[in-house]
């Protein structure tokens, strides 16, 4: 059985109690983008304010779960002043650490069978993040973690338009 | 400074969860088993079970006889008038979407009004918003006050078009025991029905629908030590010989031609298909396992409960704590939704867990709720007949040991 | 000449009725549970029971994670394309009820066709009868062949304004396995979907969705040595999602307003209040025991036992006997109906049960077949894998003294 | 265990091989009542001529269970040539033998828990019609046994009209 410590890990607490990026950009001409996991009320809203490839800047609102806010400020934190081909690989080997399956004949929230993953297979560094590591051994908290980074997703597609 | 009802009688709650031994406190959404329960389902599948109607040899008139039996049981435990009233369905929601579709499509109009309240579960919000869809009917919300009660002081001016009332009679979030005879009184001063969700009280205290005088109400065994899979409506005969079928099919029929079917007498207009039979064994046994209990005593031993928790948690942990709904313990049930300072409700849940401490978190599918709570999810202990001071006490740590960790 | 699972399996059968020892001939009806289907539910309540979804603590996650995980199982078993394609409702009968109101009141308008056939079961007719009513729809049903066939000759005029097939896959009263291919092209020609009642032929055929064609089927997990209480519907993802929700309530939302709700995403959409959590964990089991012993052995076993049994009925019975559906056994599942002489289905029932073999007597939930038939009742005697050859002699030999106790 | 011969006595048998005062009356001026249990398929029919406040004949008709038919050729040698009254009374007491509680909080088909009924508290004799008294024992056969008499009363009120 995993221990709290396994979820809440000291550098999460600190990004939940005091999370970094903390307010608003003017939208336009920022992105404005939100998340919302229905299931348990937690909220992200990202302002990104996308410049020649680059993310320029980005703030942060919402509440939720220390979980949820605690990835929301560990992203605006990993991805700021990133160029966008960064913001995506990082993006995406977050999501593999989270070993979210996305195939068919598994559930949504399921995790893999295989050892939850360490640092990404693309070799992409992920610092603080990996922190978040954690959780997907609480399968039921995986949704709170990676609700930031679909709705940067979600942003970042509304910036590229 | 004891349980209600043997722990031992509950196999679950002998189980340990992260080496700590087990603290239930979620029987609102749903309540663990007796041994008695479970012991009639397996003994059911072990010696009687066939599919029930029909069946003209022994074993399928066995089945049929304690099928039958468990309906004149809940008859007899809500006080019906006639065992014919008791319709099965698959639980609350199921009743409730039987009344929507079925006294709806007979009922509701473009422009008629369908009264429910702010602190209603969704299933009594939901089928009601597709009913009015389908019918052009709009939704009036009896607003609460800051006390967690119905307000009722603008009752007369909401039921201006009124056809129906819809109300919960205890709030699965703020616990708040309502006051249904005002609004039994307005309903039937109009000749309109009202219909009631009994979901959170048939398992905590007694009803009796004949004193009640509603028109129907819905209930779940899976919260009232009763299994999954079965819920009740119960309605007046003559509401249910005036509606229309809601699911069509086997034994619901009493003729089907080419061009044409006749209705089934009631019940069984309303049980179309195989009906849960073995739950209908385990809901028969649940309640007569509540009713060696006694309803008022389940009643009291809540109450004394909420008293001891609302006590404990405000002089505990004081300003750190806010409950939601009545302040006065007599006024609710035994369940306690709360917001801890500065912890949300899924951190307070995943904490309390590593101290074996069940408790739920979340919008408690109460969604209208939480917006004039202005929360997005709160915390919530609920107690039962197997809880007693001691699983308070151990809430209360856990609580403390919670806060302690985030802030 | 043996059974194809272990009689000992099964608590039931080892049971005795007027002393004398039980022979089940009624698993069309509902089927017997094993062993290892009860003790997995009777596990899930004793040790891993809470509410599914929302709840955060280890035992509701652990109930959740069960939950889904005979999803999964149904998924794998009926060969689905994906998970979120299985809905759970309370059976068969339930999950045509989805089917005519959610996709009919999406599709149905005034003056189309609903094709059906004359051997359907009551649950196949009646939702349909009830959606026309609603539409102003109409039936049309494809008729059978002397033999007990599907009759497709006049399919082409019977389509003309079809806008859905709803068939069966296996006759309940006359065994017939329909050869469903033709109809799931003419429906696909048409760009109109077919659905399939799966009711009889889940339980004793290998079943693969995606083969088959179809666009939703149904079916109820106590016919397949599972639990009463739970059935399934599985449709394709896109139909699911192009339908609007049928019951309303808690889970099936991802967000209720005051003014109005969204629906959650496919399946929950279709998963309205608490489901059937254990009865869920039963039809898993049963899954898992029937896959062990294998779908295609399941079949042959029960060909094997119709070719016995039509082969000893005729020869011992002769004139006295007449046999309804396919002449070919190849052509039936284990299900056998018929007409004893000069004795009504109800005493050969109860002449049978004396000796301890139970059939069933009555319509079967078939009314206008048996208008096709013209007899108001037949005797059903049917197989399963407990079943075996001399469950069979007992059947002639009892059949045999009731003709001579009646003639 | 109540066994078959409870059930099938020889008269009933005997009744069921060979129905009495099978065949049709016109109608009018004779009532034709119809009578049908939908689980079963079992079907009654019966003319009544009625004058004078007697049934002066009946014939039936009909197809069903050997119980069905049975009980339908006893009321029709039962009845025949009897006053209304003695008719109705006989019906009750037929009834009464049957058991059947109408009763709000009892089952329709539910029997009584006290003894089955011998013959008639009223006191009127019942004759072959005693050997209905096995049904009893047997809940789902006592709607079969009690079609004719239904049917009968519906005929009945119908003449009266
Ligand atoms: C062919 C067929 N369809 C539908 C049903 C209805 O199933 P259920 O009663 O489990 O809803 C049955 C079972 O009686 C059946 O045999
Ligand atoms: C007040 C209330 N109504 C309705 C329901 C729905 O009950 P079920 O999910 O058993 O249909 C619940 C339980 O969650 C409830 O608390």
């Amino acid at each position: 059985m995993p221990g709290l410590e396994d979820l809440y890990r000291e550098i999460i607490l600190d990004h939940y109690r005091a999370p970094r990026n903390r307010g608003e950009l003017a939208s336009p001409p920022a992105v404005r983008a939100e998340g919302f996991n229905p299931l348990c009320g937690d909220e992200v809203v990202l302002y990104l304010d996308v410049e020649d490839g680059v993310v320029k800047d980005i703030k942060t609102a919402g509440r939720g779960c220390s979980i949820s806010q605690a990835s929301t400020s560990m992203l605006s934190a990993a991805v700021i002043g990133k160029p966008l081909d960064e913001v995506r690989q990082l993006t995406s080997a977050f999501k593999s650490m989270m070993s979210i399956h996305e195939s068919n004949l598994e559930n949504e929230t399921e995790t893999s069978q295989d050892e939850p993953g360490t640092v990404s297979s693309d070799g992409v560094r992920m610092g603080d993040l990996e922190a978040l590591q954690g959780v997907v051994k609480f399968p039921v908290r995986i949704k709170c973690a990676t609700l930031a980074w679909n709705t940067l997703t979600q942003g970042l597609d509304e910036a590229a338009n | 400074m004891s349980t209600l009802a043997p722990k031992s009688d509950f196999p679950l709650l002998s189980r340990e969860v992260h080496g700590k031994s087990l603290t239930y406190l979620d029987s609102a959404a749903s309540a663990q088993k007796p041994e008695q329960v479970l012991r009639a389902m397996d003994d059911a599948y072990r010696t009687y079970y066939a599919n029930v109607h029909r069946g003209v040899y022994t074993i399928a008139e066995e089945a049929t006889q304690a099928f039958e039996a468990a309906r004149r049981s809940v008859a007899r435990f809500i006080h019906a008038e006639r065992t014919s009233e008791v319709v099965f369905t698959q639980g609350t929601t199921a009743s409730m979407n039987l009344l929507s579709y079925s006294w709806g499509s007979a009922n509701l109009r473009d422009g008629d009004v369908v009264v429910i309240s702010q602190m209603e579960h969704h299933a009594n919000v939901v089928p009601w918003q597709m009913a009015c869809e389908r019918t052009g009917a709009e939704l009036a919300w009896i607003p609460i006050t800051s006390d967690g009660h119905l307000d009722l002081s603008g009752l007369e001016s909401l039921l201006q078009r009124a056809k129906v009332i819809s109300v919960t009679a205890v709030s699965n979030v703020l616990g708040t025991i309502n006051d249904l005879a005002p609004l039994v009184t307005a309903a039937h001063d109009r000749n309109i029905p009202i219909f009631v969700d009994a979901a959170q009280s048939a398992p905590h205290q007694a009803i009796d629908v004949q004193a009640l005088g509603a028109d129907a109400i819905a209930f779940s065994a899976h919260k009232l030590l009763g299994p999954t899979g079965i819920g009740v409506l119960w309605a007046r005969q003559s509401l249910l010989e005036a509606i229309p079928p809601f699911l069509g099919g086997g034994e619901m029929i009493s003729d089907v031609r080419f061009d044409g079917f006749d209705a089934a007498p009631v019940p069984h207009k309303f049980g179309a298909g195989t009906p849960p039979i073995v739950e209908a064994v385990g809901l028969r046994a649940a309640i007569d396992y509540l009713s060696a209990l006694g309803m008022d005593a389940v009643a009291d031993h809540e109450h004394r409960l909420a008293a001891y928790a609302m006590d404990r948690l405000q002089s505990e942990l004081g300003e750190r704590i806010k409950i939601f709904g009545p302040s006065n313990p007599s006024e609710r049930c035994g369940v306690i939704s709360f917001e801890l300072e500065a912890v949300h409700p899924h951190d307070v849940s995943q904490v309390l867990d590593e101290h074996g401490v069940c408790v739920r978190a979340g919008h408690h599918c109460a969604k209208p709720l939480m917006r004039i709570l202005d929360v997005p999810a709160t915390a919530r202990a609920s107690f039962y007949v197997y809880n007693e001071e001691s699983d308070i006490d151990r809430l209360v740590a856990a609580l403390d040991a919670a806060h302690r960790f985030f802030v």
